[in-house]
């Protein structure tokens, strides 16, 4: 322990890349990555209420444009989205002198997009799964009480679907947090972006990507407890007293 | 047909490197699965800690910076073995990750470790008495294995095996940024050339699509095989 | 090991330095002065494809021998590597569309304007340690995204190497240079692009170095540098370019 | 057209699932205060016919009645379709199910439960469902209960709560489908326990049970039905102890008395 | 050491889990073409001693023998264990043992089922146990079925070719654990008269039942175990109907005769 303590001693104390400057700039990278994912996720997660809802859908046409859609951005990588939103939308002709370009000019709004249709995507799966899997029976008695399809939706179906998918969307949410490393390909400086830069400057891959594992993982394990609780909290139901 | 400028073998080339690079990580994740899974249900604490360590620090990290990290770091704790080995004996040895060994290993580390969780519940859900039946006649552990416990335990395994194959399938387009030239790579590469991005990326993510459909059948033959005997389970 | 194969790290693409013709071979003036290089010094060599990001820790993580890559000799790096001789000292330089509103390159001109830089190069450090603070600097993996980039109309300016910068952007006449071209100082844009090797080879980079100078000699070099630049270092027109 | 003041009329009842007819033919009259039971074989349609009363299954043909206002039917692709969604929601809050895997919604807590349909579906203020709920749960033995989930309940207190449930619907007719078979035996007393005061209460009621003593001294009508058919009806008196038809004679055989 | 022509032989097994010492020191002898049934009540150790006879327990004192060889044991961390992996195997292809569920392989036919161990562990050729395998379902009726998934078949033919199984291993004894509770009424009846049959044949068998009647017309030996040792013990005329424990006594009245 001892030697090993001396060992690291130099390396803390002179070290060129855990400075005040880039401990900083992975503060930045930290941010940046917290918001793109959390915006995208909130973004995507009422985007998928509505399109779960299509996916049960009586009508044939809603159903299955609804799958297809869940169907591509479920079987294609999510670096292939991403580079369609943040090179392909660029060169949609005219799109250079539309109203949407400031928008579609930053790359952070590509990025969100990518990642919020992706998001959306699984999660509309999840909760279809979950309002497939509501006891038939809750059905029938929200039927047998008179409730209107809508009111059985909003009363009924969702609560205890949105419950049941729990687990699953907090899967979700970790894979989505993985998944953002990608979004430095379009240069934005989020965690793994920053990483990048503070490697190639220094030439250390393996302290500057050590750190930021680091980083995700405290994220990832923070994920995991804040959706532990809630599971804990909202699926009260199903624990027996 | 579609011009594809002068990319079009390449990209098939792509193509193939990707199928390749997916399958063999599918099988060196199906092993590490299967081992630490094993690992994880056994008594002893020297085995399960281990495995306990690998799936939570795979699960908590994202696959591309994993991935940087191995790709590096692997070759780097090679050297200074080999390097060890040459101060101490003189021997000089090299031993050298090239990009595609490095891909299949990461993305078989990666997979690995959600396999073994996949693993892990199936076995648990293999009900008891079958093994205490092929115990009571005397197979020993490993004949028990092959012939009782891995075909039972397969039937819960696949839903979470086909999953983690179309998530496996589309984290090969990350080594693109390893430097492997798979598809996503020849159509990046050509997309910067000819700025057209829908060209390039369309194609390739239908070829996606389609390896996608095609494990489909699969898993229906997968699922038929190891449900024989069982009634249909919805 | 194969005492006599030499790896070359070299990051693509990088026209007219480095790339890949659409069918997937390599070509550029690095390459086929590394070919000669090898040839004179019968050394069998290799190119191994490598992201620029990672040349450096690849080459100390012996995934290859040496790196020619249009790499720029200068004190940081030498702390890393060993460098052979220069082989070709082309400038730095600014580019920018030719309806740019910006009258030249100085810290106000760059103000909150969107620069792009290949990550990792001695531009990215050098723009980042003069304008980091007042520029929005966007780092790319590869050189071609940049130009990529100025296309879209993301970038306000792109600072490159000047050969490179040429290749992908002054065709068309869309774009113009900015400001001078960039030589100094010697802090970052060093000595010209040399070849790189670990420290402890220096037998591998004195073989480079002798076939260098020889092959400056009987004009092998010369032939191969006209073939990729006119006389005043500006790129010569390529057929089989992309 | 017909008489206002009957709380159900159910008449001539066909019904089919693909080739199988389940029902062929029946008809029913709940009059105020009536408690009918339908007894029948496994398989003889006594669910089914149960479930087309308030259409949760659609009758093929046949109109059933609700205090006179006889609910309205059109002919769609998918078969015969109630014609007025809102009619049909009206009418279901007038005719109260208690199923036999009880179905209270797991999400909910007991009183959350009492008080959904009359608050979301009937309007009444949550205030004053609250206090009502309260009283109901009070009633069937449950108020300490009120708040756990249906998952922290015994099989005979979420029985006990969904007919709480049913009750808050202030129903004109309450259905009951085999409310005790889910139920382990030493719980099966307290549901009944319920059920009959209900009935001591002049409520109608229609229920399908295999609880031949419920059945006797409960009811004021027993409907026995066997092959998707009315075999024998009447008196629990007559029909029980003096059944005609020789099927309802061995029907009842092996349960003795 | 002891008689090499004595199939089993279990002497003084003690079985404690945590702190609840289930056997207390129980021993027996089967001689060739015994049948020995263990009787008792819920929780008296029936099954935990049967199950420690071929080691699916592991006994925490105690000796068995197999033909006069005694399994050997040795101590570890996690207490007393079988010393030798491989006499394990091969004294338990000599012990088959039937069980309550029967435990076929789900995902293997019923004559995969019967020739699995055979192949496999006894290294018989494929050829030759599939003749001797159908040869053995013909024996418990099941010829006809051979080729079908156990989840295809009754509850009494699962058990049936769970008798075949063990069966196939050409064993030296079969032991039995309640074969028939898991069955159906209507299907027991098949079951008992193939293990008669085994019976009459001279098969060494030791058998935990609940039925009396094998246990009166079958056995040449009734154990009846009570809270972890042997209470009484004997031929079953004597034991059965002269019962001499109280305890015996009580167990055997509610069944009446
Ligand atoms: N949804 C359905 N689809 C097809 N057949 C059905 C359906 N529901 C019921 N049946 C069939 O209709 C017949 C009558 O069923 P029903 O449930 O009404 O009988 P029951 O008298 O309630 O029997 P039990 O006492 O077992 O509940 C049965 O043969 C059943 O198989
Ligand atoms: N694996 C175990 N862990 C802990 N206790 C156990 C275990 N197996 C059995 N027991 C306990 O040992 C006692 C004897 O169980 P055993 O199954 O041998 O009884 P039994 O005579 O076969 O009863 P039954 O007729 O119900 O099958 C019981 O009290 C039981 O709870
Ligand atoms: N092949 C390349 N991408 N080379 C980039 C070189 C950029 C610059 N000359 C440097 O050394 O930093
Ligand atoms: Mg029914
Ligand atoms: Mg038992």
């Amino acid at each position: 322990m001892q030697e090993l303590l001396q060992s690291l001693a130099p390396w803390l104390s002179d070290n060129a890349i855990f400075t005040p400057a880039t401990l900083a700039q992975y503060w930045g990278g930290f941010v940046n990555t917290v918001q793109l994912v959390f915006i995208s996720l909130v973004i995507g997660l009422f985007l998928a209420v509505p399109l779960s809802i299509g996916r049960a859908s009586p009508i044939w046409i809603v159903r299955k444009s609804i799958w297809l859609y869940t169907w591509i951005f479920r079987g294609t990588p999510l670096l292939i989205q991403l580079y369609i939103a943040y090179y392909g939308l660029a060169f949609i002709p005219g799109v250079q002198d539309s109203a949407i370009w400031p928008l579609i000019k930053d790359p952070l709004y590509p990025a969100l997009l990518a990642f919020l249709l992706n998001t959306a995507a699984y999660t509309t799966e999840i909760f279809y799964g979950a309002i497939k899997a509501t006891p038939r029976g809750e059905l029938e008695a929200a039927r047998a009480y008179g409730m209107s399809p809508m009111l059985a939706y909003r009363r009924i179906i969702l609560p205890s679907a949105l419950r049941r998918a729990l687990p699953a969307y907090g899967n979700e949410v970790i894979f989505m947090l993985h998944a953002s490393a990608i979004a430095s390909v379009v240069t934005i400086a989020d965690l793994t972006g920053v990483a990048y830069n503070i490697y190639s400057r220094y030439y250390a891959p393996f302290s500057a990507f050590i750190f930021v594992a680091l980083c995700y993982m405290v994220l990832s394990f923070s994920i995991q407890g804040i959706f532990r609780l809630l599971e804990k909290r909202m699926l009260a139901h199903l624990q027996p007293r | 047909m579609i011009d594809f400028q002068g990319y079009g073998p390449r990209l098939l080339e792509g193509a193939l490197l990707t199928l390749e690079l997916a399958v063999l990580s599918l099988l060196v994740a199906v092993v590490l699965g299967l081992v630490t899974a094993s690992a994880r249900l056994s008594r002893l604490a020297v085995l399960r800690l281990p495995a306990i360590i690998y799936t939570v620090i795979i699960r908590g990290v994202p696959d591309l910076v994993l991935m940087l990290l191995l790709f590096y770091g692997a070759q780097i704790g090679i050297n200074q073995i080999t390097d060890m080995i040459y101060d101490r004996w003189g021997w000089d040895i090299f031993i050298n990750i090239d990009p595609f060994v490095a891909g299949v290993i990461t993305i078989g580390l990666i997979f690995g470790a959600y396999m073994a969780e996949t693993f892990r519940g199936a076995f648990l859900a293999v009900d008891q008495g079958q093994i205490e039946a092929a115990e009571s006649f005397g197979m020993s552990p490993w004949l028990l294995f092959r012939h009782i416990r891995f075909p039972l335990m397969m039937r819960h395994a696949l839903p979470g095996l086909g999953n983690n194959w179309m998530v496996l399938l589309k984290t090969t387009a990350l080594v693109s940024i390893i430097g492997l030239s798979d598809m996503v790579r020849v159509a990046a590469e050509a997309t910067r050339a000819t700025h057209q991005t829908f060209l390039f990326m369309i194609p390739v993510a239908l070829g996606y699509l389609a390896i996608t459909s095609l494990s489909e059948i699969g898993m229906q033959w997968l699922k038929k095989r190891y449900n024989a005997g069982f009634e249909e389970a919805s | 090991r194969d005492e006599d194969t030499v790896r070359i790290g070299v990051d693509i693409p990088y026209v007219p330095m480095e790339y890949r013709t659409p069918s997937g071979e390599l070509a550029g003036f690095d390459i086929e002065l590394g070919n000669a290089l090898c040839k004179q010094a019968e050394l069998k060599c290799n190119w191994v494809e490598q992201g620029w990001d990672g040349i450096i820790p690849g080459l100390m993580s012996r995934k290859f021998d040496a790196i020619m890559s249009s790499m720029t000799i200068n004190e940081e790096r030498r702390q890393q590597v060993l460098f052979s001789d220069p082989y070709l000292v082309p400038p730095s330089a600014w580019f920018a569309p030719t309806s740019t509103k910006m009258a030249g390159v100085a810290s106000s001109d760059l103000k909150g304007k969107n620069i792009g830089v290949q990550r990792g190069t001695v531009q990215d450090n050098y723009v980042t340690d003069k304008f980091g603070d007042v520029a929005n600097i966007q780092r790319y993996a590869s050189a071609d995204d940049v130009a990529v980039d100025m296309e879209t109309g993301r970038l306000d300016i792109a600072f490159l190497d000047y050969p490179t910068g040429q290749a992908a952007l002054l065709k068309g006449g869309k774009y113009k240079t900015m400001g001078e071209m960039m030589t100094e100082p010697k802090e970052y844009f060093g000595d010209g692009f040399g070849i790189a090797f670990r420290q402890r080879d220096k037998a591998l980079a004195e073989k480079f170095d002798k076939a260098l100078a020889t092959l400056k000699s009987n004009g092998t070099y010369d032939e191969i540098h006209d073939k990729y630049f006119n006389e005043d270092g500006t790129n010569a027109p390529q057929p089989d370019q992309n | 057209m017909a008489d206002a003041s009957i709380p159900l009329i159910v008449s001539d009842i066909h019904k089919r699932f693909g080739s199988n007819e389940v029902l062929k033919g029946i008809s029913l009259e709940a009059k105020k205060g009536d408690v009918i039971t339908l007894i029948g074989a496994s398989g003889s349609g006594k669910s089914t016919f149960l479930r087309c009363m308030n259409l949760l299954e659609r009758p093929d043909s046949g109109d059933i009645l609700v205090h006179g206002e006889p609910i309205s039917f059109r002919q769609t692709r998918h078969g015969r379709e109630p014609a007025d969604r809102s009619q049909l929601q009206r009418i279901r809050t007038r005719l109260s199910m208690v199923f036999q895997s009880f179905n209270l919604w797991a999400h909910m807590t007991l009183i959350a439960n009492v008080i959904e349909a009359p608050v979301y579906v009937r309007g009444i203020p949550k205030a004053r469902a609250m206090e009502q709920g309260m009283a109901l749960l009070e009633r069937v033995g449950l108020a300490d209960r009120a708040h756990y989930y249906p998952a922290q309940l015994s099989g005979g207190q979420q029985q006990r709560g969904a007919i709480a449930r049913a009750l808050a619907m202030e129903p004109e007719v309450m259905l009951f489908d085999e409310p005790t078979s889910a139920l382990d035996p030493e719980l099966v007393g307290d549901v009944l326990k319920v059920m009959r005061e209900l009935a001591d209460e002049g409520r109608t009621m229609i229920v399908v049970t295999h609880e031949m003593d419920f059945a006797r001294d409960v009811s004021n009508q027993v409907v026995y039905l066997h092959q998707g058919m009315v075999e024998e009806q009447g008196h629990p008196s007559e029909v029980l102890n003096h059944p005609s038809s020789p099927r309802l004679q061995q029907f009842l055989a092996p349960r003795g008395r």
